[in-house]
């Protein structure tokens, strides 16, 4: 009899479950989880599996010198990158439109006349339609009382443009509803006597002449070519409830593609290139007719180029390896959207433009797992060996899940990568590693929501939502409302929330608690259920999904409160039973590599096995 | 303990210099019993990082020595207190607060200061504050009244 | 808008070019106010104080300074039934004023002698001493009633981040500068557990012995003190009137009893109050600043607590805005003493916008020395000082060294080589670095800590990811984890030193000598209290001296000229 | 905003009735501290009393809200007045402002001593300020969740204004009149240059 530990060293955690073993029979002691040290299958991960090793230990009330045998995984080397690059822009010149959305415009309808400062106003003529800008610094008061006094002497004013917040409290003070849109920060840049149209729609209800571009033609009396001309104005304020557009000689909006660069895909021995401003599904695509994908790189002096060169000397400096010996083994495109200032904008627009997000998978050329063996061997001065390879040690694992059977394909949803691993019945594994997971969701939430902080994207991905109704209740993003003895803390009043296990924590946005929701579950399904998908498609015997058996969930997003029932939905058209795995029945879906360890080393690993081992990809 | 030992002087103090001899921790422990090849160990647990009611009473010596009768008696209200459990302390303390408990309730907590856990001093300086209460009003209403009306200001 | 912008002069009325100067000194961003002693608004000399008197009868106080028992508060009660010796009192308070206040200026009246006089006085009766005192007569008397004899100092160290590493590194680095304990305090509370880990760690890096507290809701700062995480506590504040008293949601009786809990676990505590805290919050009771803080401090000793931090604190700018305010708050330092009672007194608020009156309000602490000159010198920067900022900063550190050397008076402080300070940082940094890993809490990377080994600010540090930490800090308090956990994992970690002085200062809850008054660790690990370091002071050639090795250290400053080579500087 | 400080203009608070419970689910009830525009007529740092209202009220009015002004007697304990105002509110949403600037925004559901938004540091409140805290009270009666208002600190607040500050706590103090119940008052602001 003999006291074994079996370590597996993950992305981002490390777990060992320690065991009492004879030949033929496993008694499991305890099991446990620490934080892993350094990148997985660095030198950098003796440490936390040092740790693992101690707890299990501790846990099981063993002292260190009765162990006889630590095995480890063989883990395949996978780091993954990110990154994003905008591929539209939405440019003003000269000045010509004003396309925010203040939160209270005042007023409302259309009003086209000359823009003319509010201090000389004294000076224009009787009848003349004006538009009249505001600098900083106006009171309401002297606002409307100088422009009251305008109308009495006949001027004609049709609408105002301002800098403070202030539009409501003007158009309350002046006998007739003029359109005036407000909170206009860099207001001084509006051109001064040009014409110029202001529209401002009833609340709830949005802008339709100035965003239509055949309302423009009418408004500034434009020909054929001229319309065709604006027709990007008219888009870009479609939505608004205000606008202000003014018509000076070489004014334009543009919205243009950013040539962002391509990305040449090596791989059946041949290169493709792909212009990443194509979006994620050409550059999807492009991968698939190239598979199986052997680098990628990006076009020299481009942001794709300079993107792909970061990936590769992080990647260097985490393995030591040369970049040259650095290969890009997978890439995920995501098509996302990032709210972006608009240059030119005299309000701070924000405009909504289309990205790319792209989470690069590598694999280093060789495995340095053996110096991790060594230097536990020293640190433990015990025996340490490799017990197994990670795929198929996981999906024997796995299959201790009561009611499971082979065949049987497992999924790890990690923070960097999804793998995917197939035990045939012939007692082959085949295992699969794809770029994106965990990590590429939070940036989506972040850039998507515009919060701009990691940590709250983190929440919003871990946690459902719910919006604080009153202090005393909220509503769940199910539906179901929850009600509160005590009053619930200012913080979050009236606001969307996580609701996480301390509380409720608020969102930084501003918008519904539905649109937070469609983001979120937007996001995973654009990373996990797609990656699952592809991943099993590689794995599954002659590629189609049909032939799987069942599909076991494993790691740490398996815990997640929607990721698995996503990816069984997804599933399920194709007849594949799909559950979290639960490792012996009693550890959920983790410790199923380091308990499968411990099972191979004893003889008792479940399922078939291999007469031939295939080479695991 | 503190029967056999003559009355302690200012020359004693330090006592975990100059009387190791006297102390003691409540699992009876030396303080060279708690060594780092101990604690790596796991044979020192944080029961045994506490102060004993026997050593509060050898520090309230050193107080009353030193003409400090004040200190001496809170370290007195401090060796019962070692008894009970740490929740329990707060609990009492903020049973204290003004217009927090009831005369009855503040009685209560004398008796089970001394009946459960034979803290005299601490049950007197409970029914004295119980005293002063009632006189300054700030006991706690018998029931609590729920404000209907917003309260006029 | 803000308190710095100059004060807006009437255009039109022509002025001097020297009064425009003098318009725009610093000075006169300060505040100042006319005395209303009807409300309280005055610092000590006040027609609507009390008259000293006292009666007994049965063995209990009667009447207490012109109130029968009747018509005591609950403050007139506690003093009287507490603090005050009955067997003394009437012949205590029958002497007359001028011959108590004498005693404590005359070098021949031995400390004994005016500590035990003190024990028989009323609250009216003290007043009355002490405002026959000039300011020097006061420095004089806290010279001698000062109750340790060798003069300490006690720091700040918070981040604006609440970035457990800064506060760590600058621990650290006030440790080995010499302060005595370290005070901490949050931004966001819930980071609290990680705070106090790196304040202790940090401090046991930079001088083994450190004390450390960190101020907190009474649950959660005893809690951290049972696990042996932080080590003393001083945050319980009391007040001088019964109806602030109860604003504050305490009494005399309910602070008295938590004093006693704090010993019974073996841990140093003080009370905290000062003078401007009950007219600040408009119930003064129509008492001067100092009549009601001599009541805090007869309430603190009456509830025998080892020690007040006074000097009134967060409240200083009304003192400081009233005539006499800051005599006044020299003479609570004075009664504090005189009282026995360990004095940390104050210096730990922002109080002037002119460094010429930050200076002169430092020096009736820093020349006569106190138990803790500072009750809270910013070891970080003020805009990192989560207790709104002090009136010693971390840029003042060169200037406390020479006046230290000027005056040859020992502040507690000394200068300390670059290389020595970068150090302990890094060492400190590290430790938290090991520690952090070896508990399973948010990675500090190599980044973090090469920056806390040469940052000033927050400014300077990497941002931490504040949802990991929260969630560790969260896992610290579920998981149970004790200071001996602390100790068994910087053991295990390598830094088996910093254990082996944490180890040590946990080892003092046993033997329960740092419950005695005035009560600090040298780097030896030797109690050092008002018992085994009582204050001899007797006259001229007594009592504490800056001499010898102490005397060598503090003559070393950042750059002073070599007399044998005046080419270099002596290093 | 620069405008209005240079106009100057006078506030009075004409009673125009007991105050009374609100029926209106979108109004915002402004509760003044019994010093409030009599006998004092500034803030701390000198901001007129009118332009404290004018600017509360322009907050309101600029996102669509309604507003009631209430003054209380016999209290000034900033909380209180606040919170009794909340009750007050058809929609739970007060104001609360000392005479020395001091403002919270209180909502009738929380306890007395918490608060949606509290401004403790009086010397840095100006005109824009309350403007801001205005417009955040109309979006709270409107069931949104406005950004807090930026709070400002400054360290050395206290050495300048601490003292001046008690000063005025203790003058309105003196202005308590427990006799006096509170009342609606309909302020009038008139510009006097």
């Amino acid at each position: 009899m003999s006291l074994v530990i079996g370590v597996d060293i993950g992305n981002s955690t490390t777990e060992a479950c320690i065991a009492e073993v004879v030949p033929g029979e496993v008694a499991r002691l305890a099991s446990s989880l620490t934080r892993t040290t350094g990148v997985k299958g660095t030198p950098a991960n003796t440490a936390g599996a040092v740790t693992a090793v101690r707890r299990a230990l501790e846990a099981a009330g063993r002292p260190s010198d009765a162990l006889a045998t630590v095995l480890l995984n063989e883990a395949t080397p996978v780091i993954s990158g990110l990154a994003m690059e905008t591929i539209t822009e939405t440019i003003i010149t000269e000045s010509t439109m004003i396309g925010h959305n203040p939160d209270t415009p005042g007023g409302e309808g259309l009003g086209v006349g000359m823009t003319v400062a509010l201090d000389e106003l004294t000076t224009v003529e009787a009848d003349v339609p004006v538009v009249v800008v505001i600098e900083a610094g106006a009171d309401f008061d002297d606002v409307a009382h100088l422009l009251n006094g305008a109308s009495e002497r006949g001027v004609d004013v049709v609408a105002a443009v301002m800098h403070g917040d202030d539009a409501v409290l003007v158009v309350n003070r002046l006998p007739h509803r003029i359109p005036v849109v407000d909170e206009v920060s860099a207001v001084e840049k509006v051109p001064l006597g040009m014409l110029a149209a202001v529209e401002v729609a009833p609340p709830g209800r949005t802008i339709r002449t100035l965003s239509d571009s055949y309302g423009l033609a009418s408004t500034f009396d434009l020909d054929a070519e001229q319309t065709r001309q604006v027709s990007p104005v008219a888009r870009a304020l479609s939505g608004n409830r205000s606008a202000v557009v003014v018509r000076t000689p070489a004014g334009d909006v543009t919205d243009r593609r950013i040539p962002v660069g391509t990305l040449t895909l090596s791989g059946s021995g041949r290169s493709l290139d792909v212009g990443v401003d194509g979006g994620a599904d050409a550059i999807m695509e492009a991968i698939g007719r190239v598979a199986p994908l052997t680098d990628v790189h990006g076009e020299p002096g481009t942001h794709v180029g300079g993107m792909l060169a970061n990936v590769r000397d992080t990647m260097t400096d985490v393995t030591g390896q040369p970049a040259s010996d650095i290969r890009i083994r997978d890439v995920l495109a995501v098509d996302t959207v990032v709210p972006a200032v608009v240059r030119g904008g005299l309000a701070g627009e924000v405009s909504r433009e289309n990205a790319v997000a792209l989470a690069a998978m590598v694999r280093t050329s060789r495995s340095r797992m053996q110096a991790v063996v060594d230097a536990i061997s020293v640190e433990l001065g015990c025996e340490t060996v490799i017990g197994g390879v990670e795929g198929e040690v996981a999906v024997r694992g796995a299959l201790t899940t009561p009611g499971a059977s082979v065949p049987i394909a497992i999924i790890d949803m990690g923070g960097g990568s999804t793998d995917a691993a197939l035990l045939d019945r012939d007692g082959a594994v085949s295992a699969v590693h794809v770029a994106g997971a965990g990590e590429l969701v939070t940036k989506l939430i972040d850039s998507e929501l515009g919060l701009e902080d990691r940590d709250a994207a983190e929440s919003v991905k871990r946690h459902p939502l719910a919006k604080v109704e009153s202090f005393f209740h909220v509503r769940h993003e199910d539906g179901t409302v929850q009600f509160y003895t005590d009053a619930l803390p200012p913080a979050v009043f009236a606001k969307v929330v996580t609701v996480t296990p301390e509380g409720l924590a608020p969102v930084p946005v501003r918008g519904s608690l539905e649109e937070v929701r469609r983001v979120r579950r937007e996001a995973k399904r654009r990373v996990f259920v797609v990656n699952a998908l592809r991943a099993l498609v590689q794995v599954a015997p002659q590629g189609s999904l049909r032939l799987l058996g069942s599909v076991v969930l494993l790691g740490g997003s398996a815990l997640d409160f929607e990721i698995p029932g996503m990816v069984a939905d997804a599933l399920a058209p194709y007849g594949v039973v799909c559950g979290i795995g639960n490792v012996h029945g009693t550890e959920g879906p983790r410790n199923a590599v380091a308990a499968g360890l411990v099972d191979t080393h004893a003889g008792t690993a479940a399922g078939p096995t291999a007469a031939s081992r295939e080479a695991v990809s | 303990m503190t029967s056999n030992v003559t009355e302690l002087t200012a020359v004693d103090y330090p006592l975990s210099i100059n009387r190791p001899d006297l102390l003691r921790t409540p699992t009876g422990k030396t303080l060279d019993d708690l060594t780092m090849a101990a604690v790596v160990s796991g044979d020192i647990t944080s029961e045994d990082l506490r102060i004993s009611p026997d050593t509060l009473a050898l520090q309230g010596q050193l107080a009353a020595a030193a003409g400090r009768r004040q200190l001496a008696e809170n370290f007195t209200r401090a060796s019962e207190m070692t008894a009970i459990p740490d929740d329990e302390v707060l609990a009492m303390y903020n049973a204290l607060r003004p217009n927090a408990s009831t005369a009855a309730q503040l009685s209560e907590l004398a008796s089970r200061l001394e009946d459960t856990y034979s803290a005299g001093t601490c049950a007197a300086l409970v029914r004295e504050a119980a005293q002063v209460y009632a006189a300054r009003n700030l006991l706690a209403e018998d029931l609590p009244v729920a404000p209907l009306a917003p309260e006029e200001a | 808008m803000t308190a710095v912008a100059p004060r807006p002069t009437d255009s039109g009325v022509r002025t001097s070019k020297r009064t425009e100067i003098l318009e725009a000194r610093p000075v006169n961003l300060d505040g100042f106010v006319e005395e209303w002693p009807e409300k309280g608004l005055v610092a000590m000399e006040s027609d609507f104080d009390p008259q000293p008197s006292v009666r007994v009868e049965g063995g209990r106080i009667v009447e207490l300074d012109g109130r029968t028992r009747d018509r005591f508060d609950f403050m007139d009660t506690f003093i009287a039934d507490h603090a005050i010796d009955v067997e003394a009192c009437e012949e205590a308070v029958a002497t007359p004023s001028i011959e108590i206040a004498r005693m404590l200026v005359d070098p021949r009246t031995s400390r004994a002698d005016v500590v035990a006089l003190g024990r028989g006085l009323t609250p009216a009766k003290i007043l009355d001493v002490v405002k026959l005192m000039n300011v020097v007569e006061i420095m004089m008397g806290i010279q001698k009633t000062r109750s340790r004899r060798t003069p300490a100092n006690q720091a700040h160290s918070t981040s604006a981040k609440d970035n457990p590493i800064q506060v760590a590194a600058d621990a650290a680095e006030g440790a080995v500068r010499g302060f005595a304990e370290l005070e901490s305090t949050l931004g966001v509370v819930r980071y609290a557990p990680l705070v106090a880990i790196g304040l202790q760690v940090g401090g046991q890096v930079g001088r083994g012995g450190t004390l450390t507290q960190c101020a907190l809701e009474e649950a959660t700062e005893l809690d951290l003190g049972m696990r042996g995480i932080t080590a003393y506590a001083e945050t319980i504040s009391i007040y001088g009137t019964e109806s602030v008293f109860v604003d504050g949601d305490d009494t005399p009786w309910s602070k008295a009893f938590l004093a006693s809990a704090y010993a019974s676990r073996g841990i140093k505590m003080r009370f905290t109050s000062g003078t401007g805290s009950e007219v600040q919050m408009g119930n003064a009771e129509g008492r001067s600043m100092l009549y009601l803080e001599i009541r805090c401090i007869l309430m603190a000793k009456g509830a025998g607590v080892q020690g007040l931090q006074n000097g009134s604190i967060s409240c200083i700018g009304v003192p400081g805005a009233v005539p006499g305010g800051i005599r006044a708050v020299a003479a609570e330092n004075l009664v504090a003493s005189w009282m026995d009672l360990e004095c940390a007194s104050g210096n730990d608020q922002s109080f002037s916008h002119s460094p010429m009156r930050r200076t002169s309000r430092l020096l009736p602490q820093m020349l006569p020395g106190t138990d803790f000159v500072c009750s809270g010198y910013s070891a970080v920067p003020n805009k990192d000082n989560m207790f709104a900022g002090s009136n010693l900063e971390t840029d003042d550190y060169d200037d406390w060294n020479v006046i230290q050397r000027d005056m040859q008076v020992d502040g507690g402080l000394r200068h300390v080589r670059e290389d020595v300070i970068l150090q302990v940082r890094n060492k400190a940094a590290r430790a938290m670095q090991a520690l952090f890993a070896e508990l399973d809490l948010p990675v500090i990377t190599d980044e973090e800590v090469e920056a806390a080994t040469y940052a000033n600010s927050s400014d300077d540090y990497p941002d931490r990811d504040v949802l990991a930490d929260l969630d560790g800090a969260r896992s610290v308090m579920e998981r149970g984890i004790t200071g001996l956990d602390l100790v068994k994992a910087l053991e295990r970690s390598g830094f088996g030193e910093v254990a082996e002085n944490y180890l040590k200062v946990l080892r003092q809850r046993v033997s329960g000598d740092l419950l005695q008054t005035a009560a600090v660790l040298t780097g030896d690990f030797v109690p050092l209290a008002a018992i085994n370091d009582a204050n001899d002071y007797a006259g001229p050639g007594t009592g504490y001296r800056l001499s010898g090795e102490r005397w060598e250290e503090l003559k070393k400053l950042r750059h002073v000229t070599s007399a044998e080579n005046p080419e270099e500087e002596v290093v | 905003m620069t405008a209005a400080v240079e106009s100057v203009r006078t506030l009075a608070l004409r009673e125009i009735g007991p105050a009374e419970r609100g029926t209106r689910p979108e109004e915002v009830v402004i509760a003044l501290s019994p010093a409030f525009g009599d006998p004092f007529t500034k803030t701390i740092v000198d901001v007129p009393h009118a332009e404290v209202v004018r600017q509360l009220l322009a907050g309101i009015e600029e996102r669509g809200g309604s507003a009631r002004v209430i003054k209380v007697y016999r209290t000034t304990d900033l909380a209180a007045i606040a919170h009794f105002g909340a009750k007050l509110s058809g929609s739970g949403i007060a104001v609360g402002v000392l005479s020395r600037g001091t403002t919270v925004l209180h909502q009738r559901d929380l306890a007395r001593l918490s608060n949606l938004e509290l401004f403790p540091q009086a010397p840095l409140l100006d005109a824009e300020v309350f403007r801001a805290i205005g417009a955040n009270a109309a979006q709270y009666a409107q069931g949104q969740s406005p950004r807090p208002v930026p709070t400002r600190n400054d360290q050395m607040a206290r050495p300048r204004w601490q003292a001046k500050a008690a000063l005025l706590h203790l003058k309105e103090f003196e202005c308590i009149d427990h006799a006096r119940a509170a009342v609606e008052v309909e302020p009038v602001i008139t510009r006097v240059d």
